[in-house]
């Protein structure tokens, strides 16, 4: 049986914060049974990933970002297409929405959400910044809740 | 108007970081092109002082692209310094390891890169001309693609394990042997692989008929081509002797032995590129010009030797008297080389000896070098050792499939620059076919030079004065 | 066999001969002096006294070392004169002098009477610039080897145990153990045979205690071993002297000679069942052989590393026998309490540091050299009465003691008596005895980097952490130093600091962070003015330009 | 009269256990079930104390000290694990990382690596402190065995078990501080000793891939060290 929910964790954890999602993912991999929620952990989300997000219940997409004010946690509805367009690029720049898109090819496209936490070191090694462990509990503790 | 520079820095969608400057003359006439490939590659480096069974994984770590590739050549180069033949199941697990890589490699290249110019368009606006513009018109296009490369990365795993450098081919074989239940799964896969690149096919050829200007245009010029052939001269990637053939298509070398490649490959230097330009010693510098990969494999083999693939390529063959001289015709073989690789992989896993416990052959250094050449998706790849009598890489040479492809690229360059560009204009159609060019070629710059990020396109037009007269930026 | 009357005679004709001369010229051959050729000046006295025809009337003697060593090389004549910055050409005027009357040179006259001299209390040093080291009847004379005789003749290994502690002397090599304690533990011990070990491995940078001691006075050494021996049932002992001091190592070699000639070493000493005999090994420059328990390996010829204590050298030490080993200075203390009493030396000092400490006074002070003071003693009046203060009108900053185990002293704490307690309490040590002056010319980052590299390079890498925890606080601190580092290499430092603090295997680890800790402790606006404002208040560290714009 | 070693009881834990005098910390907590991590030490070997991992706290005791060398007293009460203690071990090993060039991913040992397994246990995922890149040579010398100084902790497994167990002391350190390593014989290509048996027992208990056997590619080292409890015995054996 394929559990309802995938949790998409992406970003490449040897990059200082941009580890924040796998480290939800572990988190959540802890609290929530095997049978609710499938995680995925990425360094870069890809077409091949496509077959996996149809027919769920619901995918959770996680993200560390710059840009954003670090620690703060923001949720938003995902869709295809999304406000930038179809979008170009292809490994580097693919982003949820593409991989909803490329979803319809092989099945329902499921209800989706981006799970944001803004962060600010993306040097090389590092681990994920210290001040980013509240948001990190905050963030998944939001998806476990999500996800039951 | 003065001389100026078109710059086009980076290429975009093609794997890793190159540049293209174009010339031009006071006329507005394109005078020369260039394909830069600017980021330094130190990967012979850290090989020095190594053990040699290092060098496998080692090697991998050059690219993310198609370690596989490395994996192979690494492996056999190693075999030579043990100076073993490897088993017969060893030999053919590598086959299938490899061939796996062809169909996910050309799957990405053809419906992830090249289809979106094909079906929508060279002149079609950038932010509607990829997949997604794809995905939008022809849905089932899409699928297919996304599909082929999931295939081929399932075959990888299924037989090396989930890590994206697999460890699992060793010098002497590979470390384990196949299970049938792993066998059975891949060959349950093999029907709808098959199907796709059929469907493919089809849609490839009929491509062509829209493209003349390309076929004519794109590096379409007479040229040495080389790669591997199996002893009957048919199609082979990762055993087999070397052939070059010459543009008629008549043989000019046959069963070159691999441990003497330096005798018929010298390489050029040349100042603004990293990437180093092989060319074929005894014709000389520039005439010796070779062309390697999916089009020069198809040009120099005397059959593919799966059945479906075999009736493709006699049709391909049919294109031209002698070799298929243009690059346009690398998507075109690359499609051949698909529905081969998926054939073939069936043949091999359905040999009684694939699931043999004899895949590894053990000895110790017995070489003082060791060389190593494979296909590689982009054409052959070769990595050449030299050891001390402890076995420690004392120096490597890697050759890879772009740095072949160096100076034909540059000529194709120059080619379609001159039929596209006009001094005045920076049409994004013109640009964009300059970089199909490149595109057809399917360089992988990340592993010719350890590329990083894409990052925007830069065009910029620039006078001898270093003045910008216009730029384009985008992405 | 010797008695106590032999070493009578011995001492009385030695008076004998020195009676006879008018004067007594006395040349520092330690090796401070000898670095300027104070051999040279004894030669040409020597040569003068011939010519002038003082033969037998003035007498010239080398002797070891006067202390002040910054104005060296030193002579004195008589009691009371005593010349500085002696050349060789100034022995004709000197003799020339004496020939007419003992006419002081006053061009070459130092003050005797400074606080320099009158403020010293000598017991370790009391024979230093008095005696010949090279001849035992010098030693024997000033009331040498009769506390061996007499504890020989009087006492029980017991007693003598008692004695020392009684007197409350504490280790001398820098952790302030209680010696009498430590010399109980050994006697109680048991094991086929025993060994005595002198520590003689002096390595901190800028210590010169042990070596002008052995160069100066080495059977006092020598007697300190043989009582120590005979208190705890020893019958042998080991020298460990670094080979960086050769001259200690054949002033050593000789004495033991001499004393074996005499008996005073060797089987059944003074017609008792007791047998001393001393070899001296060499160190090969390891700061680390300073830690015993790897001074024991290397001396059993093994690489010199610590191995966890317990279980302690009084139990299982040289050879995995019953140990007892204590520091030249420590030695050094033995004869006199011995013969003056534990109640005389206990009265010397304060309630828990007895006694005196030698201190090598160096850096920015007027009068460098070797000191002797009463334990208790105001850091003040040591570094301002007998160093003379800081010259050419700077102003203290701060004094370093422990060496690259202790720390800084800032001028506010000056007051500050020097025992063992309050030394630990301010963040350092009392060490060995180094102690650097620094005044405002002085960057503290930079003191503390100078000792992180001793410390890195001195790590004999048998632990994780002082083997790559030294070299991680060495480059955070060349960072701060040039100006390249942050707060958060800062805050690593601190990390570091107490890693390598709390889980190296010996002390050379353990302690290696406390400079840094105490720099840190007194002078963090220092640190933070290098790190944040990227600036060195003492100009001493180089901080390239873009960096102090872009800080 | 009974003379051999007595009975002590102490607390590890907080459990209440039974040791015999001459039994260390680091013995007892293993005998009770409760882990303490270790790197240099290995049954059968003199302890050394040297990697500092296997620290614990002892009630009165201020520094934390090291299991495998400190013998039971009575009325100890030893604390195995902290917050104190985790972050001391966790620096250590990442001291040890940043020191030579541990490049788990073409390693022969990768996989069986007990460096590898302590960072895996202490999600050691990142260094603090900054990677010291040292030059080091390999010494492929010997016809059977490779050193790889690269990846050698300095924790004298391989001079021990030569000297103790096998008897052949060809192993011994070289150099101080950072640049100690490793050496055979005086100094020599260890391809060249005279006193090497071949036997081999270094490379088993070497913990990380610094010691593997030649032909072994990237991840199928791995290490048997059951002969070093089997030979213990058989000499007990012998001995009684």
């Amino acid at each position: 049986m394929t559990p309802p929910v995938l949790l998409i964790a992406y970003g490449n954890p040897l990059r200082g914060d941009d580890g924040l999602a796998a480290a939800i993912a572990s988190e959540v991999s802890r609290t929530l049974p095997e049978e609710t929620v499938e995680i995925l952990t990425t360094v870069q989300l890809l077409p091949e990933h496509a077959p996996s997000v149809a027919d769920r219940r619901l995918v959770i997409f996680v993200d560390a970002r710059a840009g954003e004010k670090p620690g703060t946690v923001n949720l938003s509805p995902v869709s295809y297409p999304d406000e930038a367009g179809g979008g170009a690029a292809l490994t580097h720049h693919f982003r949820p929405a593409h991989l909803l898109g490329l979803a319809s090819l092989f099945g329902r496209v499921p209800r989706a959400l981006l799970l944001t936490v803004g962060a600010s070191e993306f040097g090389y090694g590092g681990p994920v910044s210290a001040s980013l462990r509240s948001a990190l509990a905050a963030a998944a503790g939001i998806v476990a809740g999500l996800s039951r | 108007m003065s001389r100026s520079t078109i710059t086009i820095d980076p290429v975009t969608r093609i794997e890793g970081h190159a540049k293209i400057t174009i010339q031009i003359d006071e006329n507005g006439h394109v005078e020369d092109a260039r394909f830069h490939v600017t980021q330094l590659r130190g990967f012979e480096k850290f090989c020095e002082g190594r053990p040699f069974l290092e060098m496998p994984s080692l090697t991998a770590r050059t690219c993310g692209i198609c370690p596989v590739s490395h994996l192979i050549a690494a492996a056999k180069a190693c075999d030579g310094i043990l100076a073993v033949t490897i088993p017969r199941p060893a030999s053919m697990l590598r086959q299938v390891l490899n061939l796996a890589q062809l169909v996910q490699s050309h799957a990405l290249s053809f419906f992830y890169l090249s289809l979106p110019d094909f079906l929508l368009g060279m002149d079609e606006d950038p932010k509607v001309r990829n997949l997604f513009g794809i995905l939008a018109k022809f849905p089932d296009v899409a699928r297919d693609g996304v599909r082929l490369r999931q295939f081929g990365q399932s075959v990888i795993e299924e037989l090396a394990g989930k890590r994206i450098h697999p460890s699992w081919v060793v010098p002497g074989g590979v470390n384990e042997p196949l299970t049938e239940s792993r066998r059975d799964a891949i060959l349950s896969r093999i029907p709808e692989a098959l199907a796709i690149v059929r469907r493919a096919l089809e849609r490839g050829k009929r491509v062509l008929e829209d493209h003349r200007e390309e076929i004519r245009t794109f590096a379409n010029f007479p040229s040495l081509f080389m790669g591997l052939v199996d002893d009957r001269g048919l199609l082979e990637h990762t055993d087999g002797k070397l052939r070059i053939v010459d543009a008629h298509g008549k043989i000019i070398g046959e069963n070159l032995d691999s441990t003497r490649y330096r005798e018929f490959i010298a390489e050029a230097n040349e100042g603004d590129s990293f990437l180093k330009s092989p060319y074929y010693r005894p014709l000389g510098y520039p005439a010796g010009i070779y062309r390697v990969g999916p089009l020069a494999r198809m040009n120099i083999v005397d059959g593919c030797g799966t059945p479906l693939a075999d009736q493709e390529w006699a049709e391909f063959r049919d294109l031209e008297r002698g070799a298929v001289l243009s690059s346009f015709h690398y998507h075109y073989a690359r499609l051949i080389e698909i529905l081969y690789g998926v054939e073939r992989m069936e043949q091999l896993l359905l040999q009684r000896d694939i699931l043999s416990k004899h895949v590894r052959a053990q000895a110790n250094v017995n070489n003082a070098e060791g060389i190593g050449i494979a296909e590689a998706p982009r054409g052959t790849l070769i990595h050449h050792y030299r050891v001390n009598e402890d076995g420690l890489v004392e120096w490597a040479n890697l050759i890879i499939a772009t740095g072949h492809n160096n100076l034909a690229m540059n000529r194709g360059i120059l080619q379609a620059a001159r039929h596209f560009i006009s001094g005045r204009t920076l049409t994004e159609g013109a640009l964009n076919r300059v970089e199909a060019v490149i595109r057809a070629f399917d360089p992988c710059l990340s592993c010719s030079t350890h590329a990083s990020d894409q990052m925007p396109l830069h065009v910029s037009v620039v006078n001898q004065a270093g003045e910008i007269l216009d730029q384009k930026i985008r992405g | 066999m010797i008695t106590l009357e032999d070493l009578t005679e011995i001492a009385a004709k030695e008076q004998e001969t020195r009676s006879a001369a008018d004067h007594h010229v006395h040349v520092c051959v330690a090796a401070s002096c000898l670095s300027l050729k104070s051999d040279l000046v004894k030669e040409s006295l020597e040569k003068e006294v011939k010519q002038n025809g003082l033969a037998g009337k003035v007498a010239v003697k080398g002797v070891g070392c006067m202390g002040l060593c910054m104005a060296g090389p030193l002579v004195t004549v008589g009691d009371g004169v005593l010349y500085q910055n002696v050349t060789p050409e100034d022995g004709i005027d000197i003799v020339k002098g004496l020939a007419e009357g003992a006419r002081p040179i006053s061009r070459l006259e130092g003050d005797s009477k400074a606080p320099f001299f009158t403020k010293q209390v000598k017991v370790v040093l009391e024979n230093c610039g008095k005696i010949d080291p090279e001849r035992v009847e010098d030693y024997i004379a000033a009331d040498g080897y009769r506390a061996l005789l007499e504890t020989l003749e009087n006492k029980t290994p017991v007693d003598v145990c008692h004695e020392i502690q009684k007197s409350g002397l504490r280790g001398r090599g820098g952790g302030g153990y209680p010696t009498g304690l430590k010399w109980s533990t050994v006697l109680k011990s048991t094991g086929a045979r025993k060994y005595v070990i002198c520590n003689a491995d002096e390595g901190d940078p800028g210590a010169f205690m042990d070596r002008s001691l052995l160069e100066s006075d080495p059977h006092r050494v020598i007697e300190g071993m043989a009582i120590g021996a005979y208190a705890v049932g020893a019958s042998h002992g080991y020298l460990y002297v670094r080979a960086e001091y050769p001259l200690a190592v054949k002033r050593l070699k000789a004495a033991i000679k001499q004393a074996e000639r005499l008996g005073l070493l060797g089987t059944n000493i003074h017609g008792t069942p007791f047998s001393f005999t001393v070899d001296v090994r060499l160190g090969a420059g390891a700061f680390v052989c300073g830690e015993e328990t790897a001074l024991i390996a290397s001396i059993e010829g093994g690489r010199g590393t610590p191995r966890p204590r317990p279980p302690y050298p009084a139990e299982e030490g040289l050879w995995g026998y019953p140990t007892l080993i204590n520091n030249v200075e420590t030695f050094a203390n033995i004869a006199p309490i011995l013969r003056n009493g534990g109640a005389w030396f206990a009265s010397l000092g304060t309630a828990k540091s007895k006694g005196t400490k030698v201190f090598a006074l160096a850096g920015r002070v007027r009068n460098t050299g070797l000191i002797e003071v009463p334990m208790g003693m105001p850091l003040r009046e040591i570094i301002e009465d007998i160093g003379g203060g800081v010259p050419d009108g700077r102003t203290f900053k701060a004094v370093q003691t422990g060496g690259p185990s202790g720390g800084c002293i800032p001028a506010p704490l000056l007051d500050m008596p020097v025992d063992y307690e309050s030394l630990a309490q301010a963040g350092s040590m009392m060490g060995s005895g180094g102690m650097i002056v620094m005044d405002d010319s002085s960057c503290m980052p930079d003191v503390a980097k100078f000792f992180m590299e001793f410390c890195r390079t001195e790590s004999c890498g048998k632990c994780t952490p002082c083997r790559v925890g030294t070299v991680h606080m060495h480059q955070i601190l060349q960072k701060i130093c040039s100006g390249r580092a942050t707060e958060a290499d800062l805050a690593l430092l601190l990390d570091l600091c107490d890693v390598v603090k709390n889980t190296s295997l010996c002390g050379l680890g353990q302690t290696s962070p406390n400079p840094v800790l105490s720099t840190l402790r007194y002078f963090k606006d220092e640190y933070t003015r290098h790190v944040i404002d990227k600036k060195c208040g003492a100009s001493v560290c180089k901080i390239r330009k873009d960096e102090e714009v872009h800080g | 009269m009974i003379t051999g070693p007595r009975i002590k009881t102490l607390t590890i834990d907080d459990k209440p256990v039974g040791a015999r005098e001459d039994e260390t910390i680091l013995t007892i907590a293993r005998e009770n079930g409760i882990r303490i991590p270790t790197l240099c030490h290995l049954e059968g070997l003199t302890p050394i104390g040297g990697c500092r991992l296997c620290l614990v706290e002892v009630k009165g005791i201020a520094r934390p000290v090291a299991a495998c060398v400190t013998s039971v007293q009575e009325g100890m009460e030893v604390t195995t694990d902290s917050p104190r203690l985790t972050q001391y071990r966790r620096m250590v090993l990442e001291l040890l990382f940043s020191e030579r060039n541990h490049v788990c991913s073409v390693c022969v040992s990768n996989g069986g690596c007990d460096l590898q397994d302590l960072a895996q246990e202490f999600g050691l995922t990142h260094l603090t402190v900054p990677y010291q890149y040292p030059r080091h040579k390999v010494d492929a010398s010997h016809p059977w065995f490779t050193l790889d100084h690269n990846r050698c902790i300095l924790c004298t497994r391989c001079v021990r078990v030569c000297d103790e167990i096998e008897g052949a002391h060809t192993w011994d350190l070289f150099g101080r501080g950072m640049q100690a390593r490793v050496i055979t014989d005086l100094n020599q290509p260890w391809g060249s000793s005279q006193t090497c048996t071949g036997c081999g027992k270094c490379v088993h208990v070497c913990p990380t891939g610094a010691l593997s056997e030649k032909g072994k590619s990237v991840r199928e080292m791995r290490k048997s060290r059951e002969f070093l409890p089997y030979l213990r015995l058989m000499r007990q054996g012998r001995q009684v």
